[in-house]
């Protein structure tokens, strides 16, 4: 069936409340009003107040109540209405979420599901565009995955909510609208990243909101006489470097796109990794096309301000001038 | 004054001004209406009223991404900032349009956060109103932290009335659930501080109604901190600045903080983005309708002949020139620079950024050029 | 009972037996002592200050690294601690020692957080105790989410006696200013949780003392959250097994939170590594190890006739044997492996961390090889 | 004079607070009891409570007061007693203290220093050994900056305190009572990296704690015959990249050496710039020495977790072997 991002993730929750009654939702707007995003529509109606829970307005309280509420068996599954709220979660994502197993050498399990909406290019105002995924991925204990398809969005919704490991799942709102196949059969495990595009002489290396981009970047490129293969990470922490690396080897370019800002974003570890597993393979070195390390300006400059067809073009022919 | 029971608890609601305009000013808390200009108040109301309207008007046309209306809650905004002294600092949310107005911020520089061309759009220092803030809670401890400076200046309780100074802090009754507002509670509270919170409750957070934060009224959660809270009526103007300049008063001396709770409602929808009829009933919002905060002060000037006819056309001249100073206005903030993200990220900015910057100007300007070859 | 007026506010203090060892059981407060094992509290107190005492020691001869001491404390833990029921669940922070010890937890397994061999020491749903939480606040979240768990079981109010649960969350004065402590409070009261939030006031967070936290006592607090609070002699054993039994049957009935405050002294340092003398005076101290809660309990029993002599020199030896059983005990915690910080990590060990952990075994292997070989 | 760190801050705190009124010190413990470290001792008797202020126990407040008085013209040096303790304050510090001289467009000063002991190594129990560098420095509007030795504790917190922008003072808690000789002069601006030993063959990075490591690993691998230059990066954001690069250009061989787990630790970044600024000079990848993307282990095995002299000798001999 064709579906857009918000309505596979919509289902993709369905199913995990239809087939589990441990699971349960809970953020600020989810119920009555369905989330800002309408990601929730819907399912409050259907599963009750008690299953798809409109919390207070506190995000530490939402992401602290779903660890008791793991540690009683449920599998809760937060959602922070913007990427820029996560922030006073913080100390207990950190602290508490991404340690408890450790902690407790495995006694507790906590399945605990953090939805964030994230990334920029909707023309929002401040706070409503970030990409924080390297404070999380930086944080031992999580999984942090990303989709860019609703099919992915479908799968890896319900692969997180099943996971026994605390997960940041974070949805690239840009693409919420964009519709797309899906079908139920997961093709993927969570932490493995996807070939989306084959070639031989240059990688692009993408995830979440820039994978579409980078796939219009390389059909340009194509043009341009260059046979470009494009990587889908999925899964952030663990990164899937295998099928990184084994790209690169082939092709000896590489191109990072993310939104984040560049210094210490996904770009940084993506590149120490591939440099040092594909030293002898490189023809020049790993380039980032990213955020800039600056705040998330405002709406009216976001477009130059994001990784987009032209900047990636442009680095592409830099690497091939190496 | 009336002490009206509410549903929610046996708070007592404040109120001045009756909803069919009569006044009632001696009581617990009691205004000496020869220190007022009401017409002033009626003034900012309309104005206040106007701004927002053309602002949803201009979200509309495609000029504004975005617009939080504040309709319905133009008493406590105007009540709240009439009783500000010019040193005293306030500190908003994303939704106190009045107040900015009030205080003397150019209503033209609140647009440009909403269109797109700005993250903040004034000084701070200029008319004492920092920027909006949009984190939830965030701002009541910048609040609490001006008033510790303000405390260290020696601008408290000093009895020069040009000098003590007090700092106003705004938020939500959704905000009351953040953990950072408690911890600016606690601070104020612990040390005193010359800082009134004031809490437009108007009864929802987005799509939360009121019950979802709290089973009793806002105001009762000072007590749980040690500090004074008071209920009124944020539909009533002058019992909005009434109870600020009772607080603010106290603030200054020395006195320590406040909570005022200004029960109001939400007529619109959260921002423009927003569909409240997916949450609540549209009876329910017809019954605050009904509780306008404008025609109750219309009512009381023209019964107690405060002001004539003429007054009010005036108002409206007045209404309608700022109308047409947001649209021209809106339209012509000056679209933000390239290299606009870069600038002020640091006191100094590191070689590292200003490389970043060029390259990013060089691209654009490349991207221009080309386009335009084209 | 009796409501002794304290100098912090005009809160009652709620004391079941007085600092001279003699009880007064009916009043706001009640307890009935045919449903007390009164010996078995006094035996749990004695225990209890003897698994700190030995735990001090075992750190001065550098086999912990640490230990928060609970002197002091013990009346309020081992009443709190007896009026749980087996399917009760705890929430400690780093200093509930006596609760850990009543609700059956093996000492010895307190000792390696310390002791630095692990991070945790037991298994949280063995006896209902979760682990330490040394980030201050944070457990009371996590007790709100279990509450949150309790009530989708239909584990509240439905008058089985076995089935209904409520959550114990324990805290001290300082935690009473995190922001997440005061969320967790919305949370309980919103929806009427079945959670007893239980505040040791020891009056000290290391060198702060109370009034840094607040102008008023804690059990106020709650009010400003609308639900009960109650303060308590948190040197009464009995009176704070009454109040925690109350709040908790209340809380499993379905009848929502409580903030309990027991007001206690930390007789000792705020751990090992603290030098009190440097911002309290030893005076203070001092009249607080007059309000000794053994001597308190030691006194009622004797006077009453509630234990003899014999029963006295049995928990003596029960004491001494508990001794010798951790200073064996600790030496004989089993070292971590050196893998043990890849383990658990995640329930599915990533490939990239197996690596890491394949690396860093074989390296270590290799320098005790090499070590040997030296 | 010969101070230990402790004392270099103390005494550098100490002048600021002498020679600015508007300075002033905040946080948990620090007046009456100096600190839990000491390193306030003394400071609130001859400055008064006003000046050195025991705060309430939350990290939130700490920092958004002092963004307050901030905005009121003071310069707040903010304490948080241990790095695992900075995570309440992190929606301060991330979207309002980073971003508020930013959205003001510069009318807004924020000259807030936030002091954090840091790092492993001293036997302590969890969260008091941690290494969070990559959150402060992957966000835009933040200095952070750490030091290594007496006379940079004691020169680069005075720098910290005079400069206009927020600064994260880093800590090395297990360097805090080794003693060093103390000047009064300031040798180097503070976003600068200061090479601590020249070399030929190799150049190790390292900060804050693990400067002493890498520099005993230095003397060891010189005499196994390598000729190693030992780089201080002091600042972590902004990244003194001349200095690194430069150095790498000559030697042609390059470690990170840092406590914070390895996914996106600062070795990422410095590898990513590395191999974009020096790519025709390397003759090995960059190699990371650090913590493991694990909590912090239990104090019984932290010697073997951190990164010691075994194991840069033994990355060292890796590198060689390229
Ligand atoms: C920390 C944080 N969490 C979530 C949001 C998203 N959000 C924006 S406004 C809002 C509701 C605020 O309600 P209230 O405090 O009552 O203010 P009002 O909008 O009614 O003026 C929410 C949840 C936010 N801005 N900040
Ligand atoms: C979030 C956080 N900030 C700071 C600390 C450091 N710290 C450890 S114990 C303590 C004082 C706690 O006081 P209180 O809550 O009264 O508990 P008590 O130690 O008296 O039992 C502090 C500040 C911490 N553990 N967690
Ligand atoms: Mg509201
Ligand atoms: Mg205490």
């Amino acid at each position: 069936m064709m579906l857009s991002m918000v309505k596979a993730l919509n289902d993709g929750m369905r199913r995990a409340l239809e087939s589990d009654r441990r699971v349960l939702l809970i953020g600020e707007d989810i119920g009555r009003l369905g989330g800002v995003f309408r990601t929730t529509d819907g399912l409050q109606k259907d599963f009750g107040e008690d299953r798809v829970v409109d919390s207070p307005l506190g995000e530490a309280g939402i992401v602290g109540s779903a660890i008791g509420l793991a540690m009683r068996g449920y599998r809760p599954v937060c959602e922070i209405q913007f990427d820029g709220f996560v922030y006073p979660a913080v100390n207990q994502i950190i602290t508490q979420l991404a340690k408890i197993r450790h902690r407790s050498a495995g006694a507790v399990c906590l399945p605990v599901v953090i939805r964030i909406p994230f990334g920029g290019g909707i023309g929002s105002i401040e706070h409503h565009s970030e990409s924080p995924e390297t404070y999380f991925a930086h944080t031992a204990g999580l999984k942090v995955v990303t989709c860019s398809t609703p099919q992915d969005a479908h799968t890896m919704i319900r692969q997180a909510i099943a996971s026994d490991d605390p997960t940041i799942f974070l949805e690239p709102k840009r693409r919420y609208w964009a519709k797309g196949d899906v079908t139920d059969a997961p093709d993927l495990a969570l932490d493995k990243a996807r070939i989306v595009r084959s070639g031989n002489d240059i990688t692009f290396i993408a995830y979440g909101p820039t994978v579409d981009t980078t796939l219009q970047a390389a059909e340009a490129a194509e043009a341009q006489g260059h046979s470009v293969e494009v990587i889908d990470l999925r899964s952030l922490s663990p990164v899937d470097t295998e099928t990184v690396v084994d790209s690169v080897r082939r092709t000896g370019r590489a191109l990072v796109i993310h939104e984040a800002s560049l210094s210490h974003g996904m770009g940084a570890e993506i590149t120490a990794r591939i440099q040092h597993e594909a030293f002898y393979f490189l023809e020049a070195p790993v380039l980032r096309i990213t955020g800039y390390d600056t705040p998330y300006p405002p709406s009216r400059l976001e477009h130059d301000w994001l990784p987009n067809v032209e900047r990636i073009l442009s680095a592409t022919d830099r690497s091939f001038r190496y | 004054m009336a002490e009206v029971q509410t549903t929610e608890g046996n708070e007592p609601l404040h109120q001045l001004l009756t909803p069919d305009g009569t006044a009632e000013l001696d009581g617990t808390l009691s205004l000496d209406l020869t220190t007022v200009d009401v017409r002033a108040l009626y003034r900012d109301l309309v104005l206040t009223r106007r701004l927002d309207s053309e602002a949803i008007a201009l979200q509309r046309q495609g000029e504004l991404g975005l617009w939080p209306s504040l309709l319905g809650q133009e008493a406590a905004q105007v009540g709240a900032a009439h009783a500000l002294l010019d040193q005293d600092m306030v500190f908003p949310t994303y939704r106190e349009h009045g107040v900015a107005c009030c205080r003397g911020v150019d209503p033209i520089s609140l647009l440009g956060l909403f269109r797109g061309t700005t993250l903040g759009g004034w000084d701070p220092y200029d008319r004492n109103f920092n920027l909006y803030t949009l984190v939830i809670g965030a701002q009541t401890l910048h609040a609490v932290g001006y008033a510790m400076g303000v405390v260290r200046d020696d601008a408290v309780g000093s009895g020069d009335a040009d000098r003590d100074t007090a700092v106003l802090a705004f938020l939500g009754d959704g905000a009351l659930s953040e953990g950072e507002t408690n911890e600016a509670f606690i601070w104020a509270a612990t040390q005193q501080l010359p800082v009134v919170f004031f809490c437009q409750n108007n009864q929802w957070a987005i799509s939360a109604p009121y019950s979802t934060q709290s089973r009793i009224p806002a105001a009762r959660r000072a007590a749980g901190f040690g500090f004074p809270g008071i209920r009124v009526d944020g539909n009533d103007v002058l019992a909005c600045l009434a109870a600020t300049r009772d607080a603010l008063r106290r603030a200054r001396s020395g006195g320590g903080p406040t909570l005022i709770e200004a029960l109001t409602y939400r007529v619109n929808a959260h921002t423009t983005a927003d569909d409240a009829s997916r949450y609540r009933s549209a009876a329910e919002t017809e019954e605050w309708t009904g509780r306008d905060p404008l025609t109750r002060m219309h009512t009381f000037l023209s019964t107690e002949g405060l002001a004539d006819p003429d007054f009010f056309s005036d108002v409206d001249k007045q209404s309608d020139a700022l109308a047409e100073r947001l649209r021209t206005g809106c339209r012509a903030l000056a679209e933000p620079g390239t290299t606009l993200p870069f600038e002020h990220t640091y006191a100094d900015m590191p070689a590292e950024l200003r490389h970043q910057m060029r390259e990013h100007h060089d691209f654009v300007a490349s991207m221009e050029r080309s386009e335009a070859s084209q």
